[in-house]
């Protein structure tokens, strides 16, 4: 069997998925935080798999600028959390409502 | 061979991500994340881009996914078991439509629209760290910095976030 | 056209520190202020106008050393307004016109600064007082020796600014105050009309300019006069609007009784002689201009002519002493407006001249009654003070004397040039010398009816006040003295030929005013009529002479017995003066004392309109109403609306947004699968 | 020194900017924070005078210079140049700057570092937006000049500061938005950023006209020209004095400058088409601000009405599309700088000691205060154009330039009914002067006010200084601007916007002339 680009685009439909719906479901911060970094993942195997297609680095490039998003969203996402766990006592972001107006 | 390496890390990477999803502990959670970012390692392989698969399992399963733990275990209390209250049964449907409704539809429109199979094979030297290295700073210099800015941001939005006046206990 | 006059340019450096020596004085005064002792703030102030007149007279020497013909000393300071063709230097220029002017504003200037040591003495802002005065000095030469109209345009604005700050001069009373605001605005009424005519003038001029000259500089104005016909009209009633303004001529007069508030010598000095006269200076200084458009001329006439009756009339009625004597400057300064409307602009320019002599003296010789009478101006409770202030009475009467045109005083002679030539020429005729015949003997009944309710009879005073009367001092009786000779024996550099003399003040002038008549040719009637009242004034025929004595001598008697009259009406039979003022009914007297109501009615008709319409319909109606209220809060409101809308879903819920989110991409993608 | 004055544009733009993160990072204690942004202001200033003693008035081209290749591979660059026009602006920003420190000495308290460091930001900002010859570079700056102002009504503002600032942001920001969908068109038909690519453009006539109409509204509402000023007076009176000094003393000449530089030479069929309209609306906003000033009973109020009719003579300068009126309404922009600019000071000046502005509340000033009375009223007419100070110069030109406009179909009708806003100006203005400075001092609140100290005569006697200087010398402006007006309005000049017709609209008698020879033209005047 020859792989082709849909396959990949595939999977990563499914992850991206499968992050989205956690993402909705869960209610605790750092696992939210998870999800997103699950969904990330996916759009990092379309960079690559559109690199594999075209021979170009630049995905490879762009997957690294990713890494480097993701790092600096989980830094500060966590560094948030923190900071409301150490007000609030809870990660719950049904309890958290304040955002609202 | 390709094709069983990809079949088997795709099939890892979503049972990872769906066991995350459905876990109550955080912790363990995090464990299952590792454990699809290291079938991700593989499907990058796949694709010939052995630095991303490696950086894959050094930068985000190894520092990122510490980090989550780390936290996760400072963050200790009860809340981090589970969480309390499972969501509404009637709600499930209309949190899962969208997500679905998605799925189905990339896929039907996947099923519909072939881009064919990769080329052949890749030219020499591709997704090695040279090559890699060779066009982020190259073409992508400004780029890179950019995201050097991103980080630097980051790092002082991170300290500030943490940074605690002196008399302030914990509360 | 004249190259003998532009090759024959002088330099004369001299000219600049004419006019900035006052300017020295005034910021010496004025940064120092009280730091500096009185006397030296005085010798400061009255040194540097006294040099002024020095220089003023050498430099008077050197032109009339001169040939006639090329009388004209230049002192280009430097390029003032230098853009493209538009060049305006900064400079000065000195031809017989100003000379007699320089003389006259640094002349009488400095005697009033002299008076003003008396008078100011005892006042709380004395160096401010001085460093406003010679800054008025300097803005008024500025005017007048200004190389073009650009320059006297600033010392147009200029005079007007010094004259606002010196009505306003004891600003603690809310009417000074508001009288200096309003000599000012509608000065600057006037100037609007000034500044269209100079804009008017410089477009039309413009294209014409040769390499290097200045577009509204006198010389080139004059060099190109003949460009100017076209416009000629248009730019002299422009310009004319700007002298109605500061020579206080109907419509705009009406600041100038007002500007009494001021402190008396700032009376005697600026809105008697000098200031107020700039209008007709700048007229005689455009003469060439003028002769070119015999409408303008036309209109010149009718309204000096119409404001010397108006204010004459006016002036019988008024009590306040300055009152009268300044609608007596205004009815003068119609004489001289009329003069130069009838083309006779060197007739203009001596009542200018001797009109500064005799009015100073009568508003210098108020003062002195009015410092008598501790500052009281009503003349009711005056009377009987001339047994007390001697030297005050017999100077005042001078002038009086003077201002009636009685033989061989100063005011003789100019004003009877002026019904002369008002009669002899096309543009006046029979009907303005009636007018101004009338209002000869009109000003000689006011004068002598102010002279005798304030030196005849006894005094109506308070016993208190009565008690204070004392002659001034020196330093105010002097310059009233000196006046007085000069308001004797002024007149008689212009002495007429039909009386045996030779006119040397014409003569002296008719460079100035002759010049104008060759750029005229084109213009035909104009100039024609120039001619006639030139050939007029040479003495003409036999017949012309006899009638020029006859027209004098009945002048004179008019002029002896309005002042009879005023002597029997107001000395001997007061209940003549009771049945005038009851006269049909009383309503006549009314009017003239009410000044024909005329500040009311602009009052009524342009300010409190003009008010209401800024405050309701523009502020508060477009500004807040229609463009804030309607279109930025308008558009404002919708977004308001949408939001509070939108804010039903800003539930707090972080998970539902993120559901939302995901509904998003759901359509997102649908879309794109329906696309194809 | 090479190494500074082979990028002195850099320099002296950046050169505030450094001080505004010291001042935000390091020097946070209040006294040094003050003498630092004065030092930094005054080397700004000084570093700016290198530009005046070595500009070349002789050419309209841009000098010092600077371009380097930025992004898009080079189609984007970082340009800055500078002309004549540029040059005088520059100058009464860094000539304003100390000053306008100075007078936050007493006045800011509260967060003194932050305010300073906005202050010194923004004049980066507007610096930048004067130099910068690269389209994508100016909007960054001119974007850049949104934020520290806001910042500065919206913290150190009055009772309404927050009304008052949103206001200004949206005002401004819609405009800007336009403009930028205006430039990104451009962008695409020139392929680069660069002003002289977008010179190079040959735009169809419809496209011409709605690219000036984007331009146009952006700059309309910075100036402002009526109807979109009403964010001004809520600007200026819940503004703290420094910001109010800034506004009206250099921000709101953006409009007029973006007009000149941007709107102008690159639309000129923009131009025919809409000057007639714009110098009516010009002339609306004069004698509509000058008669709305006259009621207002709050003097910082009245004065930012005054801006209103102010500006409107320069927007009428520069429509009037002679050299003369263009030149003058550079000249009107300097002029209203320094006297607004005292103005608004002044007005600072009576609020620190009373705490209101209220004129009804004041009355008789000039008995306790000789000296700031008497500067008060140098500025006020140097503010209604007393001939003499550079408002007269600068109107003067507007007015004469419009009245002699061959262009505009009604310059005559258009150049009397704006002169009528000289006598407005001085109705205005002397009320005001006089309601509270002449009269009785009836209320007890104003016994006993200090008379200007030190430090405020230092900040305001520059300015009177200057008001006299440009009065008497003009040359010295004129001369450095003449080359480079003639220059930017060369397109302009190119689309044969000469004379032909005397238009005489006023029922005076036409003056015939022989075919429009010697009237204002575009091209450099051979004669001089």
């Amino acid at each position: 069997m020859v792989l082709t680009l849909n396959h990949f685009l595939a999977l990563a439909a499914v992850v991206f998925v499968t992050g989205m719906a956690g993402f909705v479901v869960r209610r605790n911060a750092i696992v939210m935080l998870m999800c997103i970094e699950l969904m990330l993942s996916a759009v990092n195997i379309v960079f690559a798999a559109f690199a594999r297609h075209h021979g170009d680095a630049g995905g490879h490039v762009f997957v690294l600028m990713n890494f480097a998003v993701a790092a600096a969203e989980a830094a500060i996402g966590l560094a948030i959390l923190v900071e409301i766990y150490r007000r609030r006592r809870t990660v719950d972001v049904d309890e958290l409502k304040s955002l609202m107006e | 061979m390709e094709a069983f390496l990809f079949w088997t890390c795709g099939a890892l990477m979503v049972f990872g991500g769906v066991m995350m999803v459905l876990q109550r502990s955080a912790v363990v959670a995090a464990l299952w994340l590792v454990f699809a970012f290291i079938a991700a390692a593989g499907v990058f392989a796949v694709l010939s881009a052995p630095f991303l698969a490696i950086m894959q399992v050094l930068v985000y399963a190894g520092a990122i996914m510490v980090l989550f733990l780390f936290v996760i275990m400072m963050l200790q209390g009860p809340v981090m078991e589970g969480e309390r209250r499972r969501m509404a049964l009637p709600l499930w449907p209309g949190a899962a439509i969208p997500p679905l409704a998605v799925l189905v539809l990339v896929g039907g429109w996947l099923g519909r629209n072939s881009a064919g199979s990769f080329p052949a094979a890749p030219p020499a030297g591709f997704g090695s760290p040279g090559h890699v290295a060779a066009a982020m700073l190259g073409r992508y210099l400004l780029a890179f910095e950019l995201i050097s800015i991103v980080l630097l941001v980051a790092i002082i939005g991170a300290l500030s976030l943490g940074h605690r006046e002196r008399n302030q206990t914990w509360s | 056209m004249h190259s003998p006059v532009q090759e024959s340019l002088v330099q004369e450096s001299l000219l600049r520190w004419i006019v900035l020596l006052p300017l020295l004085g005034a910021a010496i005064n004025g940064l120092l202020n009280r730091r500096l002792a009185r006397p030296v703030v005085g010798a400061i102030a009255c040194g540097s106008v006294g040099l002024s007149f020095v220089l003023s007279v050498v430099a008077f020497a050197r032109l009339a050393s001169l040939p006639a013909e090329a009388r004209l000393l230049t002192d280009i300071v430097g390029s003032w307004i230098v853009y493209g063709p538009l060049r305006v230097d900064l400079g000065f220029a000195l031809d017989p016109l100003s000379a007699v002017m320089a003389l006259v504003v640094t002349g009488v200037g400095f005697l009033i600064h002299i008076y003003s040591l008396g008078y100011m003495s005892h006042d709380k802002g004395f160096a401010r007082f001085f460093t406003y005065l010679n800054l008025f000095i300097f803005a008024m030469m500025t005017l007048v020796l200004g190389e073009n109209l650009l320059m006297l345009f600033v010392g147009w604005e200029g005079v007007g600014l010094c004259s606002y700050l010196l009505i306003s001069f004891w600003f603690n009373e809310e009417a000074n105050a508001i009288a200096g605001k309003k000599a000012f605005v509608v000065n600057r009424v006037g100037d609007f009309g000034f500044l269209l005519g100079i804009f008017l003038l410089g477009a039309t001029l413009l294209p014409h300019l040769g390499a290097g000259e200045g577009l509204f500089s006198f010389r080139t104005m004059q060099h190109h006069a003949n460009v100017l016909a076209p416009a000629a009209t248009a730019i002299a009633l422009l310009l004319f609007v700007g002298a109605t303004g500061k020579s206080a001529q109907i419509p705009l007069y009406i600041w100038l009784p007002d500007a009494m508030a001021g402190p008396t010598p700032v009376s005697a000095l600026i809105h008697a002689a000098t200031m107020v006269t700039a209008g007709v200076y700048m007229i005689a200084r455009m003469n060439f201009l003028y002769v070119l458009s015999p409408t303008a001329m036309q209109v010149v006439a009718i309204v000096g002519a119409a404001t010397a009756l108006l204010a004459a009339t006016i002036a019988m009625t008024q009590n306040d002493i300055k009152k009268v004597l300044a609608y007596s400057t205004v009815s003068q300064l119609g004489y001289m407006m009329l003069a130069c409307g009838v083309g006779a602009f060197a007739a203009g320019i001596f009542h200018v001249m001797t009109h500064a002599f005799f009015k100073a003296l009568l508003f210098l010789g108020s003062g002195s009654v009015i410092h008598a009478m501790s500052g009281e101006q009503d003349m009711r409770v005056m009377g009987g003070l001339h047994r007390k202030l001697p030297v005050t009475f017999w100077t005042f009467l001078a002038g009086t004397f003077a201002i009636a045109g009685v033989f061989p005083l100063a005011g003789f002679f100019s004003k009877d040039e002026i019904l002369w030539k008002t009669f002899s020429s096309d543009v006046g005729g029979v009907p303005l010398y009636a007018i101004a015949f009338l209002v000869a003997g009109l000003t000689a009944f006011y004068m002598m009816r102010l002279v005798v309710l304030t030196f005849h009879g006894e005094n109506r005073a308070s016993a208190e006040v009565r008690h204070h009367i004392h002659e001034s001092p020196w330093t105010m009786t002097l310059p009233l003295v000196v006046l007085a000779v000069l308001s004797v024996v002024g007149g008689w550099i212009g002495w007429p030929a039909f009386l045996g003399g030779s006119n040397h003040f014409e003569h002296w002038l008719a460079p100035v005013f002759a010049s104008g008549g060759h750029g005229a040719a084109a213009a035909g009637h104009g100039a024609e009529a120039l001619a006639h009242g030139a050939a007029a004034a040479h003495g003409g025929g036999h017949g012309e002479v006899a009638l020029e004595r006859g027209l004098a001598a009945a002048s004179l008697v008019w002029g002896l017995l309005g002042l009879s009259l005023g002597f029997l009406v107001y000395s001997r039979r007061t209940k003549v003066a009771d049945s005038m003022r009851n006269l049909a009914g009383g309503w006549p007297y009314r009017v003239l004392l009410n000044k024909y109501y005329v500040d009311e009615a602009y009052d009524g008709a342009i300010l409190r309109p003009g008010f209401r319409l800024s405050k309701t319909v523009l502020w508060k109606g477009i500004d807040a109403g229609v463009i804030d209220g309607l279109l930025v809060n308008g558009t404002a409101l919708v977004v308001a609306v949408v939001g509070s809308l939108l804010r039903l879903m800003q539930n707090g819920l972080v998970r539902f947004y993120a559901w939302s989110f995901s509904v998003g991409v759901a359509v997102f993608v649908v879309y794109l699968s329906l696309r194809g | 020194m090479p190494f500074i004055t082979d990028h002195i544009l850099s320099w002296v733009t950046f050169l505030p900017l450094a001080g505004a993160l010291l001042l935000w990072t390091v020097v946070r204690r209040e006294g040094p924070a003050r003498w630092l942004a004065l030092g930094v202001a005054l080397a700004d200033f000084v570093l700016s005078l290198h530009l005046w003693f070595h500009f070349d008035a002789a050419t309209g081209v841009d000098q010092f210079v600077e371009r380097v290749a930025w992004l898009a591979d080079g189609r984007i660059s970082y340009h800055l140049g500078m002309d004549g026009i540029s040059l005088m602006l520059v100058m009464l920003t860094t000539f304003l700057g100390p000053l306008v420190i100075l007078s936050t000495w007493r006045a800011i308290t509260d967060r003194v570092a932050e305010f300073l460091g906005f202050v010194l930001l923004l004049q980066a900002a507007m610096l930048g937006t004067f130099f910068a010859r690269d389209m994508l570079l100016f909007y960054v700056f001119w974007e850049a000049m949104l934020i520290p102002m806001y910042f500065i009504i919206g913290v150190w503002g009055g009772q309404r500061r927050l009304y008052a600032a949103v206001k200004f942001f949206i005002f401004t920001m819609v405009g800007s938005v336009f403009m930028l969908v205006g430039i990104i068109y451009l962008y695409f038909q020139a392929g680069s950023m660069d002003l002289a690519a977008f010179l190079a453009l040959d735009l169809p006539r419809q496209a011409q006209l709605w690219l000036f109409a984007a331009f146009f509204l952006a700059f309309a509402i910075k100036v402002p020209l009526f109807p979109l000023h009403t964010w001004l007076p809520d600007a200026h009176v819940e503004a703290p004095t420094a910001g109010s000094v800034i506004l009206a003393g250099v921000l709101l000449k953006m409009g007029t400058y973006g007009m000149l530089r941007f709107a102008m030479p690159l639309f000129p069929e923009g131009v025919t088409t809409f000057a007639p309209a714009i110098s009516v609306l010009a002339v609306i906003g004069i004698i509509y601000g000058a008669l709305v000033a006259l009621v207002q009973p709050d003097v910082k109020k009245l004065v930012a009405y005054s801006s209103v009719s102010h500006l409107g003579f320069a927007v009428l300068g520069l429509f009037s599309l002679t050299p003369l009126g263009v030149a003058g309404s550079l000249y009107q922009m300097l002029a209203h700088g320094l006297s607004t600019g005292a103005l608004f000071l002044l007005v600072g000046v009576i609020y620190e000691r009373r705490h209101t502005r209220e004129i009804s509340e004041f009355g008789g000033l000039a008995h306790g205060m000789p000296v700031y009375a008497t500067i008060f009223l140098i500025t006020t007419l140097a503010s209604i154009g007393l001939p003499g100070m550079a408002g007269f110069v600068a109107e003067f030109m507007i007015l004469f330039g419009t009245f002699d406009s061959a262009t505009l179909v009604h310059g005559r009708l258009l150049a009397v009914l704006a002169a009528t806003g000289v006598v407005l100006g001085a109705i205005y203005m002397l009320w005001m002067y006089q309601r509270v400075f002449f009269g009785r001092r009836d209320n007890p609140k104003n016994e006993g006010l200090a008379d200007l100290s030190g430090r405020e005569l230092a900040v305001l006697l520059p300015l009177v200084l200057f008001m006299f200087w440009l009065g008497v010398r003009p040359g010295l402006v004129l001369d450095r601007i003449e080359a480079s007006v003639a220059h930017v309005m060369a397109p302009l000049a190119a689309q044969g916007m000469t004379p032909p017709v005397h238009g005489a609209s006023l029922e005076i008698p036409a003056v015939e002339l022989p075919d429009g020879q010697g009237r204002f033209v575009f091209a450099k005047p051979e004669m001089r």
